[in-house]
């Protein structure tokens, strides 16, 4: 099995890995790293939960190969905390009881955090349409939307 | 967006309050483990060397193997291993012999003929997911290509293709005597003949799948001591524990099952399948093994909340009482058993609904059909037919000219009402579940509705159990001889059980082993019972000066347990008996995978 | 083309855990050295919430604030059995479990504070914030952290308790059907407001309004949860879910989330919520669990609904666009 | 066995590809087949140009590379009227994976984009300098080995191009069906008009009939009429998961006529 050396930065982190030919980044974050936020759904891009950030843009890492990846900076939602200090988001979906099972609940994390990234003021149908990719079965969406509103409205208050 | 609302005032006086932690929105205890991606899910535990399991699996809805070979797939890059049917020590199972319901009717990986598209026939462990699924690819196999049947009531037809040898009727058999579960209550035959108007309708459920997003896996490895720890994503630990030692036919003592945190189930979680398998994996390999359904695999090959066809046939009195209810179900349970014939007796227990109708019968069938087998899901033998019921009871409100909700609260069950399944109604809210919808909804109601009451107008002639009319049609294998209708009574035979006849009594909780378990709190059921509770604190602990003496009933806060209690037979509250009435059970054949009780 | 509008109702009951009884959940609660409290299961929290209810039922009953307890699920090498989740029988059979072990540490607690402070332990109680004190003089007191260390260090007292909950298993009458199915029973009613384009028979749900009663939110925040969630779960019921779209033919089986359809978060509509409490007898605290029930009514309330808004009934589920079309077709005559 | 070539340049990209190769585009699709081991080639090759992702305006028309993505598409300006299109391609994840190059190989039910493509009469710039028409492209997209390297688009007029998706799930799902116009008006009547369907046969489909139907008329009832009757005629739609050939062919007139109608409101 061809074996391909590649270099990425993890959550700010430099970490060197070998990943195998045609593998997805999925994986080689989970297997080939240990980083086990995001999670496997279906690999077939068609439920969110392994979503992560490859150069500060949400993907889908189930269908992302591995070895094209040298070089590029991924976040996942294992390094959305600094340190013990939870990120808006994280404190939201705690707070607002926007988790149930819990494991869509990293990928749903990297999907806000890329919308919340680029539109500090979103609209509720803004939202909507930045967790679309994101399926969640046990919430019927509804304390997803409004914890990532009141994450929004935290962290502009705290920019300000 | 959506609202939340309490309506506290409602049986107020039936619930204590001044309580410290309960009815606190207190945040869930997994949530920063949530929030963080931290969680354990069974598949977040990483093992050096780890193989991977998959299935070769039938294309075809019924077949024979008629031969394999493997020899290509084995000689692959990385394959450590086939393994085959007669790997499986215990290669036959049903997995309600946990509790010994039903009889064993399905192989883990299945040796000769398969009864549906997706059955598992092999298995191959390889270094790497990708080779094993290279090495199910070069797998060979010769099909003889058998008659399948797809449709429930095809299914009950005398030649019928036979799904299942274990049930050759194509029928789950309940109590040795019949091909479905009966409920006889009254007779509906003699109320449809008097009643005012006739409404019938059929429904219909497809199979639904339970979709969780982590899907059904289990990883196996072998521990020191000569155990094999599971981590697994079950919903219930101990009967995938026990359904994996009896098909592997292994100790429990070498089993270490860890779970608990699992991404959602829904009822799909229970079947107990990828836990045996990847245990048996780390059995014959002696390395960690992975058996992990994909999507793919979840959708299809995962049972789902099966198919259910259901016949409702209803009289109704001048004034818009329902006075007779007949259904004839059916569960589609695909080519095995799996939990189906449990939801059909669970659905029985259920009929009619939450109302008060005198004359009620049902006969519901487990059907076998080729299709992937069914299990639980969220609402298991119930969904389906509340469907059924309540789209039922929407056109008889339409043919009876009354608005729908005043149609229910007036057929709606009360406090003191005799059930179908010969038990007394109690602790009900239907009533006013109606109501409170009516004022939300804006959806006018009149006064006489308004003014029901679950805890009023129940009991008295309707807590009687009538003269009910039985038959003895549908006995095992009538069915291959010659066409028998499937409705109650539709064959005209009829017997007369006497009114009052009861076999049984409510089954209360087993009481507190020990009087130091025996709850303080639980006087909570005291005042659930009596509606003039005389305190309206929550009574606290009255703890013993002396041990002995507390094994008398007497120091527990509560009343006279067999004083009656507003039309309930609350007064058999289990929390308090005294131990000593502890009520006997009878523990027949108890399986020693996991203490179950003989319900067959 | 119109969009016409309908409404629908429907009510149920639910029975709360397995019927005929048989499935008995274990727990065990001890307390560490300094006084906090672990309670032990092999149950499964599957997001329903178990690990917390379980949690602030063991709080609640030992009379110590929530953070000083912590639930470990699902070691068999730990937990004691448990039959599983399912059948809406977590909060009332593991919940009960739970708190029959509490009890039993509670009395070892009140035991070893008794001794320390000199009183009969029938006139203790517990503050629900860490402390024990004798009732009526709230002077004479001891925090729980110093009776757990004299009851371990200095009296040789265990501070633990063992719980379980059974409804013994019953069995039916092969003739009548007659049976013990279940303890208690949630209910629920609701009623669903559709909007229906009688030219593309696509469904668009305006409004639920619900009752459910659940005999005690024991959390109303994970009831909540629930009964959002449940509801999104039985509308994907009624409108969109089946692994067979041409049940009983197996073909076009969908394979993915592309063909196997869910509503998604542009498909939610307004749920307003009541709930109701009336207690039940034997569950914890009154605690029904609300898990199940609470997508049942969906179904039949939208299905009911959609033959409100265009006079036709879909019968089968799930109610796509299809079957409203061919059912206005038919009715139409073309 | 899959080996992974990456080149830098799309010369040497193309001299790769050979009859068990593969390019990637975006990947969400070859992907899936890859993690299902179901891919029927053996090397995937790809390309790193950044060439191939510009888009530019080349007097007057838009030459969009073809590892465009979604989201780039969705973020020019030039393109605001494609925006609509791309942004019904998948969710925000797959829009910032999914390339134009590589919806015009998606099968159904995807190729939303590839339709508005086909109803633009859009040129399809070939690594082997040869240009083709998206018909031709579409009915020859499973044996083609040569490399889509850029489209080449005339802009519709301001505000006569249109585009519906029918999906069941809001605000992704799948398209049942989805219909994409052009509709070019020269003295109040429509002139020059092409329509093309996604999801009413194995690729997108123009719909000629209804367009000569339209041709000439005025974009109202009356003049959409004798479109509506004939749309079905060139449309080929099978059951599937999501729905009927029959409920696709009942619904794609409805949904025509609202296309055709929905800024007049005449609906």
């Amino acid at each position: 099995m061809p074996r391909t050396p590649i270099t990425l930065v993890l959550n700010g982190t430099e970490r060197s890995l070998f990943v195998e030919s045609g593998e997805n980044l999925l994986d080689a974050l989970r297997r080939g790293i240990g980083d086990l936020s995001p999670k496997y759904g279906c690999a077939q891009g068609t439920c969110g939960t392994c979503s992560v950030q490859v150069d500060g843009r949400l993907q889908l890492a189930c269908i992302t190969l591995a070895e094209t990846l040298s070089g590029r900076s991924i976040t996942t939602a294992g390094g959305l905390a600094e340190g013990n200090e939870l990120h808006p988001l994280q404190r939201s979906f705690m707070e607002n009881f926007a988790a149930q099972c819990g494991y869509c609940t990293p990928g749903m994390l990297m999907a806000a955090k890329s919308l919340l990234d680029r539109n500090p003021h979103p609209r509720r149908q803004e939202v909507v349409e930045a967790i679309s990719g994101n399926l969640c079965r046990c919430t019927g969406y509804e304390p997803i939307i409004d914890a990532i509103l009141k994450a929004a409205e935290v962290m502009r208050r705290r920019t300000r | 967006m959506s609202s939340i609302e309490f309506r506290k005032e409602l049986f107020a006086n039936e619930r204590p309050e001044g309580l410290n932690e309960i009815g606190r929105p207190t945040i869930r205890q997994d949530i920063l483990g949530h929030v963080t991606g931290r969680s354990p899910f069974y598949d977040d535990h990483l093992f050096d060397g780890l193989l991977h399991m998959r299935c070769v699996r039938s294309p075809h809805h019924h077949a024979r193997i008629r031969s394999i070979d493997f020899s290509e797939a084995a000689r692959l890059d990385g394959v450590i291993r086939i393994v085959e049917p007669k790997d499986v020590p215990q290669n036959l199972n049903t997995l309600l012999s946990l509790i010994n319901f039903g009889k064993e009717d399905e192989p883990l990986l299945t040796p000769s003929k398969v009864g549906y598209r997706g059955e598992p026939v092999l298995a191959v462990i390889a270094d790497s997911e990708r080779q094993a699924r290279a090495a199910v690819d070069a797998v060979r196999i010769e099909w003889e290509v058998l008659p399948h049947v797809l449709d429930v009531e095809e299914a009950l037809a005398p030649d019928a293709p036979v799904v299942n040898e274990v049930y050759p009727g194509n029928t789950f058999e309940y109590y040795d005597k019949y091909d479905h579960q009966k409920l006889r209550f009254g007779d509906v035959e003699q109320a449809f003949a008097t009643a005012d108007r006739i409404v019938e309708g059929r429904y219909r459920m497809s199979p639904i799948e339970q979709a969780p997003m982590e899907t059904c896996g289990a990883i196996a490895v072998p521990e020191t001591n000569d155990r094999i720890a599971c981590y697994t994503s079950t919903q219930a630990l101990f009967f995938s524990l026990g359904t994996t030692a009896k098909l592997l036919d292994m100790s429990s003592a070498r089993l270490h099952f860890v779970g608990g945190t699992v991404g959602g189930g829904f009822g799909g979680k229970v079947d107990s399948i990828v836990e045996p398998m990847s245990v048996l994996g780390a059995l014959l390999t002696g390395a960690p093994v992975k058996f992990m359904w994909d999507r793919e695999e979840e959708m299809q090959v995962g049972a789902p909340r099966g198919a259910e066809l259901w016949d409702i046939k209803d009289g109704l009195d001048s004034r818009g009482r329902i006075v007779a209810r007949s259904f004839t179900g059916y569960f589609d349970s695909g080519a095995y058993t799996r939990l189906s014939s449990y939801a059909v007796v669970k659905a029985t227990g259920h009929l009619p609904g939450p109302y008060s109708i005198p004359n009620v019968a049902s006969n519901v069938y487990c059907v076998f059909t080729n299709r992937t087998p069914a299990t639980a899901m969220r609402g298991f033998g119930i969904t389906g037919v509340d469907f059924a019921i309540e789209c039922q009871m929407d056109r008889c409100a339409r043919a009876a000219g009354l608005n729908p909700i005043e149609f229910r609260i007036l057929n709606a069950y009360r406090d003191g009402d005799m059930k179908a399944h010969r038990r007394k109604a109690k602790n009900t809210a239907l009533i006013e579940c109606c109501q409170v919808v009516a004022d939300k909804s804006r959806w006018l109601i009149g006064s006489q509705s308004r003014s029901q009451s679950s805890l009023r107008g129940g009991g008295g002639e309707r807590a009687e159990i009538p003269a009910t009319a039985i038959d003895e049609v549908g006995r095992i294998g009538d069915r291959r001889r010659r066409e028998v209708p499937t409705a109650p009574f539709a064959a005209g035979d009829r017997k007369q059980l006497p009114a009052g006849t009861q076999r049984g009594e409510e089954t209360p909780a087993a009481p507190p082993q020990n009087p130091d378990m025996l709850g303080h709190l639980q006087s909570e059921s005291t005042a659930a019972a009596d509606p003039l509770p005389t305190t309206q604190s929550m009574p606290r602990l009255q703890p013993p000066a002396d041990r002995q003496v507390d094994r008398q009933p007497a120091r527990i806060p509560t009343r006279d347990p067999k004083a009656p209690a507003s039309g309930t037979d609350a007064g058999q509250a289990p929390t308090r008996q005294p131990p000593t009435r502890r009520p006997p059970v009878r523990r027949t054949s108890v399986s020693r995978h996991i203490s179950g009780f003989r319900r067959r | 083309m119109a969009l016409r509008r309908g409404r629908g109702f429907a009510c149920v009951n639910y029975p709360i855990g397995m019927n005929l009884g048989g499935d008995p959940s274990q727990a065990l609660v001890h307390a560490t050295p300094d006084g906090k409290f672990m309670v032990t299961l092999s149950s499964i929290d599957l997001g329903q919430g178990m690990k917390s209810v379980t949690r602030q039922i063991a709080a609640e009953t030992l009379g110590v604030p929530v953070s000083d307890v912590y639930v470990d699920t699902a070691d068999s090498d730990t937990g004691p059995h448990c039959m599983g989740s399912f059948a809406s029988r977590g909060t009332h059979r593991v919940g009960n479990a739970v708190i029959r072990a509490a009890t039993e540490a509670r009395t070892q607690l009140l035991e070893a504070a008794a001794e320390e402070l000199e009183v009969d332990a029938a006139d203790l109680e517990p503050d629900g914030e860490g402390g024990i004190q004798v009732r009526g003089a709230p002077q004479r007191s001891i925090s729980v952290a110093d009776a757990a260390i004299a009851a371990q260090f200095k009296q040789g007292r265990t501070l633990s308790g063992r719980g379980i909950f059974l409804v013994p298993p019953s069995e039916v009458d092969p003739e009548t059907g007659e049976m013990s199915p279940v303890t208690c029973f949630a209910h629920a009613a609701m009623a669903v407001d559709v909007e229906v384009d009688d030219e593309t028979g696509e469904v668009r749900v305006v409004e639920i309004n619900s009752a459910y009663e659940v005999g005690r939110a024991l959390n109303p925040k994970l009831v909540e949860q629930q009964l959002i969630g449940g509801a999104w779960m039985g509308l994907s019921h009624a409108l969109y879910e089946t692994t067979e779209p041409y049940y009983p033919e197996r073909e076009h089986l969908p394979l993915d989330f592309n063909s196997y359809l869910m509503p998604g978060p542009g498909n939610i509509a307004p749920h307003n919520i009541a709930i109701l409490e009336r207690p039940a007898e034997d569950a914890p605290f009154g605690g029904k669990g609300p898990g199940e029930m609470c997508a049942n009514p969906v179904l039949p309330a939208v299905a009911n609904a959609v033959f409100d808004a265009v006079g036709v009934r879909c019968d089968e589920l799930p109610i796509t666009p299809e079957k409203i079309l061919r059912g206005l077709r038919s009715a139409n005559g073309s | 066995m899959i080996t992974v070539d990456t080149y830098s340049s799309l010369d040497e990209a193309a001299s790769g590809m050979d009859s068990h190769s593969c390019f990637m585009g975006g990947g969400t699709l070859i992907m899936r087949d890859l993690n299902y081991g179901r891919q029927a080639f053996r090397r995937l090759v790809r390309c790193t140009d950044p060439q191939l992702r510009t888009i530019r305006n080349e007097r007057g028309r838009i030459v969009i590379g073809a590892a465009a993505t979604m989201s780039d598409v969705i973020e020019n300006r030039d393109l605001e009227f494609l925006a609509p299109v791309a942004a019904a391609v998948g969710g925000p994840a797959i829009r910032n994976m999914a390339t134009v190059g590589g919806n015009l190989f998606a099968p159904a039910p995807f190729g939303d984009f590839a339709t508005a493509l086909l109803a633009l009469d859009a040129r399809i710039r070939m690594s082997s300098g040869q240009e083709t028409g998206m018909a031709a492209l579409l009915s020859s997209r499973q044996d083609s080995r040569s490399i889509v390297t850029a489209i080449d688009i005339a802009p519709p007029p301001r505000g006569r191009f249109r585009f519906h998706k029918v999906s069941r799930v809001k605000p992704k799902g799948v398209s049942v069906l989805s219909i994409c116009a052009v509709l070019p008006m020269n003295g109040g009547r429509l002139s020059g008009v092409r329509v093309a369907f996604n999801g009413m046969g194995s690729t997108p489909l123009r719909a000629p009939a209804a367009e000569a139907a339209l041709e000439g008329k005025p974009l109202d009832r009356n003049g959409i009429g004798p479109a509506l009757e004939v749309v079905l005629q060139d449309l080929q739609p099978v059951d599937d998961e999501l729905a009927t050939a029959w409920y696709r062919r009942t619904v794609a007139p409805v949904y025509l006529r609202r296309l055709l109608l929905e800024r007049s409101r005449a609906w």
